[in-house]
């Protein structure tokens, strides 16, 4: 009976966690209830993804309406897949969070942190389950409050500018993406996605399908912090508590991700009145400045999580390339590095968290000299760079091999030319960091010798684990991204 | 655009008017109050844009009724029941904010704001 | 003990003796004996893949699945037995080496060095039995990162620095032209596996796209130090002397003419590349890196850079004579690993000898010095003279083959670049040699010694070797042949 | 503004129809324009204009800070309590068709409750959010 119920309870559980914790009220008692949560979501997500490999596709209706007029989770191998990533980071950051969030957020608010942790969870992982496009706007504005409000939290004051800004712009961004639903819906008819998908090829008049297109394609960009639209992500990654960067950078862009591939592929892909769109051309551009623009950018930065936060913005360009590539080595490509760049950054940013928590901020004055004051967490942030450079042997190297494979089956050699190139980018600013750990001596504002706390490298080290596994065996990565790439390339 | 275009499509060019109107507002202005309040007139636009349509000439309100065979569609009205509450919400964190930038900064004029970010406060 | 335990014991022993020097980081004797411990163990093992490997059987392991289609497996060939061969033989030698020069420059920090080293030893036994491209790449970038903490080691700017040159452009071909070249020949060839005869005969390339994918792996390959890209091994010179060892003789270099030699037998196939001229500008660029490096070498002062340039020269002939693509100078190319590496190790610990005993650095300074280490400097006479090709030592054979692959290639340019490059090399090496025996010392310089004990017998040891090498050149021989496919099998 | 006796007198007539009609809005939601979102925005401005009036402290009595934070998380958890009590029931999530034998029977219970818990949720967080604007101007004048 409850198998049947998966796809509901993934998205209620910690729907209903966030007004119990705040109840509850004592921070003990919440972070215990938003563990129990985010480990039985993580299970649950873990059940459907099994499920989804056998079945294909699992569609559940919401209040037992039928599809095209009720709600409809749909989950098929790509929403499985991301689902799997983002409760599995869910998972990973709930332990880390009670020593991290006690020392980076005022006592009083900590029982508000978790249940606005929870609502984001929840919404994020409503965002890829639900098969329906109004009330996947729905979720996309209960995760960006509740991530306004996390983001809001940060001891700093800067965190407070930081989340104004990205309200402004996710509002913005979360409502071009209705307005597009809106088109579509007054031209089809139809809010369920599937069913939308099905009706758009017998639609005669094109143009407010393009102009829906368009205004999508926007809105969900500025949520992806897709290169000319990611001005929110630097100050919001900086200021923002440690956890709740480590849990975004490695879920809420990923998600965004997700919804521009059901849009471009499961819906607009069948229709015909966007072949002559040059949608493939504009993120081809746009991913490729992204990837040397923001990559430069973020070896001059003098604080570390911010040159993360850069860092970021160009792995996003090199899933939105995978994605514009649009043959099935590019797309696997993508879908693979949505997953290797989630854990990679998740793992650096957790231990970064450790190093804010013992020297007070993450700047490369405070990380001279780490080497040999926090050598398990130095030496981890190496491995987590070192996937981010894509050196064979970690999960950076199966996203970059794809890409480039990609690349070279379009014939595009500068293509391939610039995965490749801008990689050393990456190895620029990553030995920024190696040569300020390992070779300087420790300075003023260096952490006195001594480990984060246990709390903190458990998860991290999880992370970094993840990291190197993924990156030899690659059967759950690369098998889950190639089935779902085939399947949307297959509805092209 | 023949005059019959321009005025059927009446309902459209006033929510494209709020939509450009409230960009501008939240581009133009730096006071963070009128960046809201700028925010708040584009969505607005948005619930027009999906009321106009859904209302049929000659539609009652959509509840089953004898000798009433039009009604108008109800679903707009449902989803933009559920925007206008996203909206409100979105307001009253917008404007939360401003208080507490507010009460940090001491104003809310954001390139003031960012002034007061360069020169070292040590607020950290 | 199976092949496949014998490869896996190979890989393992010197994880392991890293793990085991990092443990008793407390008691230096301790774990000066588990780096010997190691060493020797994993010689041992070598050993016994020699045997099959000669009858002709290639042991393989398959280890997982990293991408769909394409694994991390060995297969154990005749140029990777002869690789891992040298790297183990001398990785014995080196260790008691480095155990006499740490402690006589009292260095720090020499647990991270010990185990960095053996880490360095395990990366190569991956390089030497890689079955694919995928796995030698792990392995080649593997080695890259584990040794960059042992080319920085003195940790001060002139080490990062160094360090910066060292990596950016290691990495920089690695990841830009040898990633792009690999993953190329996957989408052509459809496997990456190496096997006898290449694997891009029915790929149906055009000449350019052959010629220009054989131009992505011998620039990418950084390690073989072709010019433009050699600028990291004189970078590497911030190292202590026991490191450059390993750069020059053990590992690092050995492993990029390794893998160059490999790509052009086991992924191109000298049919394929003869056959459509595709390689004809690869004996060019390394004839001009032989002269060019000769040159530099000649003129500079310091010992150290001296012997790095002479090393970037000494790579190219492996290049030369793997491009001349004939049987014989194949074979050639293969045994000149193992007699440069034994030659080129003797130098490196007389400098490092020289260094310790009298911190002299430059060749000016060495008048004399003879008198003073006849032992040492009697190495490096051995070690220079088989460098140049004189008949006793070891490099005379190599080199001889080498003229007789070129004479059978009719390719007369190669045979004018040997010799000139010869005349190069006794050029900067006989000066310092008549130097240190036939002038007299300075007059008002303080006496000094040689250098400590295990310094010198490591010295006496890689010096027999080189003299010893061509009467018991059965087994590398056989293994040359057996790779170019004219040996008795 | 307290002690202005005209605006107290009307504040007493009008406050209480105001509730009424916030139940009316409430209970009417199945035949006519209403439902919980109204409702509960109404009922809090009636509060907050009995807080406008007679002061803040007095309006705090009337609905302390503790119950109206209640109110906020209790009535989400009525919502998602309809929810699961569907799945207890055999149905999906949210399906009212199984809260009573006869299924129209169980659309009214189900949006009844519904209804219900959204009315405490939206007056619940009306008025925190007006007690959080209040109270905050006020502290800081004093503080």
């Amino acid at each position: 009976m409850i198998r049947a119920q998966l796809p509901a309870l993934l998205v209620v559980v910690p729907l209903l966690a966030a007004p119990v914790i705040v109840l509850a009220r004592r921070a003990a008692l919440a972070w215990a209830l938003a563990l129990a949560a985010s480990w039985s979501s993580f299970a649950i997500a873990i059940a459907l993804f099994l499920q989804v490999r056998a079945a294909g596709v699992v569609s559940y209706a919401m209040g037992s309406w039928p599809p095209p007029w009720g709600i409809e989770y749909r989950i098929d191998a790509l929403g499985a897949f991301v689902l799997v990533l983002v409760a599995g980071m869910g998972a990973v950051v709930a332990p880390y969070m009670r020593r991290s969030a006690a020392a980076e957020v005022p006592g009083e608010r900590l029982y508000l942190f978790y249940a606005m942790y929870m609502l984001c969870l929840a919404g994020l992982l409503g965002i890829v389950a639900t098969g329906d496009a109004f009330n996947l706007f729905v979720f996309l504005e209960i995760a960006s409050l509740s991530t306004y409000v996390l983001i809001a939290l940060g001891r700093d004051r800067r965190s407070l500018l930081a989340a104004f800004q990205y309200l402004i712009m996710g509002t913005i961004g979360a409502t071009f993406y209705v307005i597009g639903v809106g088109l579509l819906y007054l031209m089809t008819g139809t809010l369920n996605i599937a069913d939308m998908a099905a009706r758009l090829p017998a639609v005669t008049e094109t143009r407010p399908l393009v102009a829906a297109a368009a205004f999508v394609t926007v809105g969900i960009s500025l949520k992806l912090a897709l290169f000319p639209l990611h001005f929110w992500l630097p100050n919001a990654y900086t200021y923002a508590p440690s956890a709740v960067t480590a849990f975004l950078a490695a879920t809420a862009t990923k998600v965004s991700v997700y919804v521009l591939l059901r849009y471009f592929f499961t819906i607009f892909g069948a229709s015909p009145a966007f072949a002559e769109v040059p949608f493939q051309e504009a993120l081809l551009a746009l991913s490729a400045i992204a990837i040397v623009t923001a990559s430069l950018v973020a070896v001059y930065q003098p604080d570390m999580k911010r040159m993360l936060a850069y860092s970021s913005v160009a792995q996003i360009g090199y899933i939105t390339l995978g994605i514009a590539m649009a043959n099935r080595a590019g797309l696997t490509g993508a879908i693979v590095h949505l997953f290797n760049h989630g854990i990679t950054k998740g793992a650096l940013f957790l231990l970064l968290g450790g190093v804010a928590m013992r020297a007070g901020r993450a700047s490369f004055d405070c990380l001279a000299g780490l080497g040999r004051a926090m050598p398990l967490t130095s030496f981890g942030i190496v491995i987590g760079g070192l996937s981010l450079i894509g050196i064979p042997g970690t999960a950076g190297f199966v996203s970059k091999w794809y890409l480039v494979l990609g690349a070279i089956e379009r014939g595009e050699w500068w293509l391939a030319v610039l995965v490749v190139g801008s990689s050393l980018i990456a190895v620029a600013y990553v030995w920024r960091f190696v040569e300020a750990a390992y070779l300087q001596p420790p300075g003023p504002a260096s952490p006195r010798p001594g480990e984060a706390p246990l709390a903190l490298l458990v998860p991290a080290w999880l992370l970094v684990g993840a990291c190197v596994w993924f990156g030899l065996s690659t059967s759950f990565n690369v098998g889950g991204a190639a089935t779902a790439g085939q399947l949307l390339l297959g509805a092209r | 655009m023949s005059a019959g275009a321009v005025g059927g499509h009446y309902a459209y060019w006033v929510t494209v008017f709020l939509m450009v109107a409230g960009l501008y507002i939240v581009v133009a202005r730096g006071n963070l109050v009128k960046k809201l309040i700028g925010l708040s007139i584009f969505q607005t636009s948005v619930y027009l844009l999906y009321i106009g349509p859904g209302k049929l000439i000659g539609g009652t309100a959509p509840i089953v009724a004898e000798g009433f065979r039009v009604y108008s569609n109800p679903l707009p009205h449902v989803l933009i029941l559920t925007a206008i509450v996203v909206g409100v919400a979105t307001l009253a964190l917008g404007l939360a904010l401003v208080v507490r930038i507010r009460e940090a900064y001491g104003t809310i004029e954001e390139d003031e704001i960012l002034d007061r970010d360069r020169e070292p406060r040590g607020g950290e | 003990m199976t092949p496949q335990v014998a490869i896996v014991l190979a890989l393992a022993i010197p994880v392991a003796g890293a793990i085991g020097i990092a443990a008793c980081h407390r008691a230096p004797n301790l774990r000066e004996s588990v780096t010997l411990a190691a060493a020797a163990g994993m010689f041992g093992v070598v050993l016994t893949l020699v045997g099959p490997v000669l009858e002709g059987s290639r042991p393989a392991l398959f280890v997982l699945e990293a991408l769909p289609g394409i694994g991390i497996a060995f297969r154990v060939e005749p140029l990777g037995m002869l690789f891992a061969l040298v790297a183990s033989a001398l990785w014995i030698v080196n260790s008691i080496y480095s155990i006499g020069y740490m402690r006589g420059n009292k260095e720090q920090h020499q647990t991270r060095f010990y185990v960095c080293f053996a880490l360095a030893l395990a990366c190569t036994l991956g390089i030497a039995f890689a079955g694919n491209l995928l796995t030698l790449f792990l392995f080649y970038e593997g080695l890259t990162l584990v040794t960059y903490p042992l080319v920085t080691h003195h940790g001060d700017d002139e080490a990062r620095r160094g360090g910066r040159v060292y990596l950016g452009v290691l990495l920089t071909t690695s990841i830009v032209f040898l990633l792009t070249a690999i993953v190329a020949t996957w989408a052509v060839a459809g496997t990456i596996d190496f096997a006898p005869g290449g694997i891009l005969g029915d790929a149906g390339l055009s000449n350019a796209a052959i010629g220009g994918l054989l131009a992505l792996y011998m620039f990418g390959i950084g390690k073989a130090a072709l010019m433009p890209f050699h600028r990291w091994l004189p970078a590497a010179m911030v190292a202590p002397t026991p490191v450059s060892a390993l750069l020059h003789a053990v590992a690092v270099v050995k492993a990029g003419v390794f893998a160059v030699v490999k790509v052009i037998v086991y992924v191109f196939g000298p049919e394929l590349l003869a056959g459509v001229r595709a390689a004809d500008w690869l004996p060019v660029v390394a004839g001009f890196t032989i002269l060019a490096a000769s040159v530099v070498a000649l003129r500079s002062d310091n010992l150290k850079r001296r012997l790095a340039y002479s090393t970037v020269s000494q790579l190219s002939y492996v290049v030369l004579a793997a491009s001349l693509l004939v049987p014989l100078s194949i074979a050639a190319a293969a045994l000149h690993i193992a007699a440069h590496a034994v030659g080129k190790i003797t130098l490196f610990f007389a400098a490092g000898a020289i260094y310790t005993a009298s911190h002299k650095t430059e060749v000016s300074q060495l008048d004399g010095i003879g008198r003073r280490m006849p032992w040492t400097m009697a190495a490096f006479a051995v070690g220079a003279l088989s460098l140049i090709g004189v008949p006793p030592a070891a490099g005379f054979l190599s080199k001889w083959m080498m003229f007789q692959g070129a004479a059978l290639a009719h390719h007369y340019v190669a045979i004018a670049v040997l010799a000139a490059s010869t005349l190069l090399n006794a050029a900067y090496f006989l000066p310092i040699v008549y130097a240190a025996f036939f002038r007299a010392p300075p007059a008002g310089e303080p006496a000094h010694g040689e250098a400590p004990v295990a310094a010198v017998v490591a010295l006496m040891i890689t010096a027999a070797a080189t003299l010893a090498l061509p009467f018991f050149v059965q087994v590398p021989l056989a293994l040359a042949r057996a790779l170019a496919g004219i040996g008795p099998n | 503004m307290r002690s202005y006796l005209v605006l107290r007198v009307v504040a007493k007539l009008l406050i209480p129809f105001m509730l009424l009609f916030a139940l009316y809005v409430q209970f009417h939601g199945d035949f006519g324009p209403g439902g919980g979102f109204q409702a509960g925005v109404i009922g809090a401005a009636a509060i907050v204009f009995y807080a406008l009036i007679f002061g803040l402290p007095a309006a705090k009595q009337l609905a302390p800070e503790w119950i109206v934070e209640t109110m906020v998380a209790a009535g989400v958890l009525l919502y998602a309590g309809v929810g699961v009590a569907g799945i207890l029931l055999g149905g999906n999530y949210l399906d009212y068709f199984v809260l009573d034998h006869d299924p129209v029977h169980g659309q009214h219970r189900g949006i009844f409750w519904v209804e219900a818990g959204v009315a405490i949720t939206v007056s619940g967080v009306m008025l925190k959010i007006f007690y959080m604007f209040a109270g905050r101007r006020r502290d800081a004048d004093e503080g």
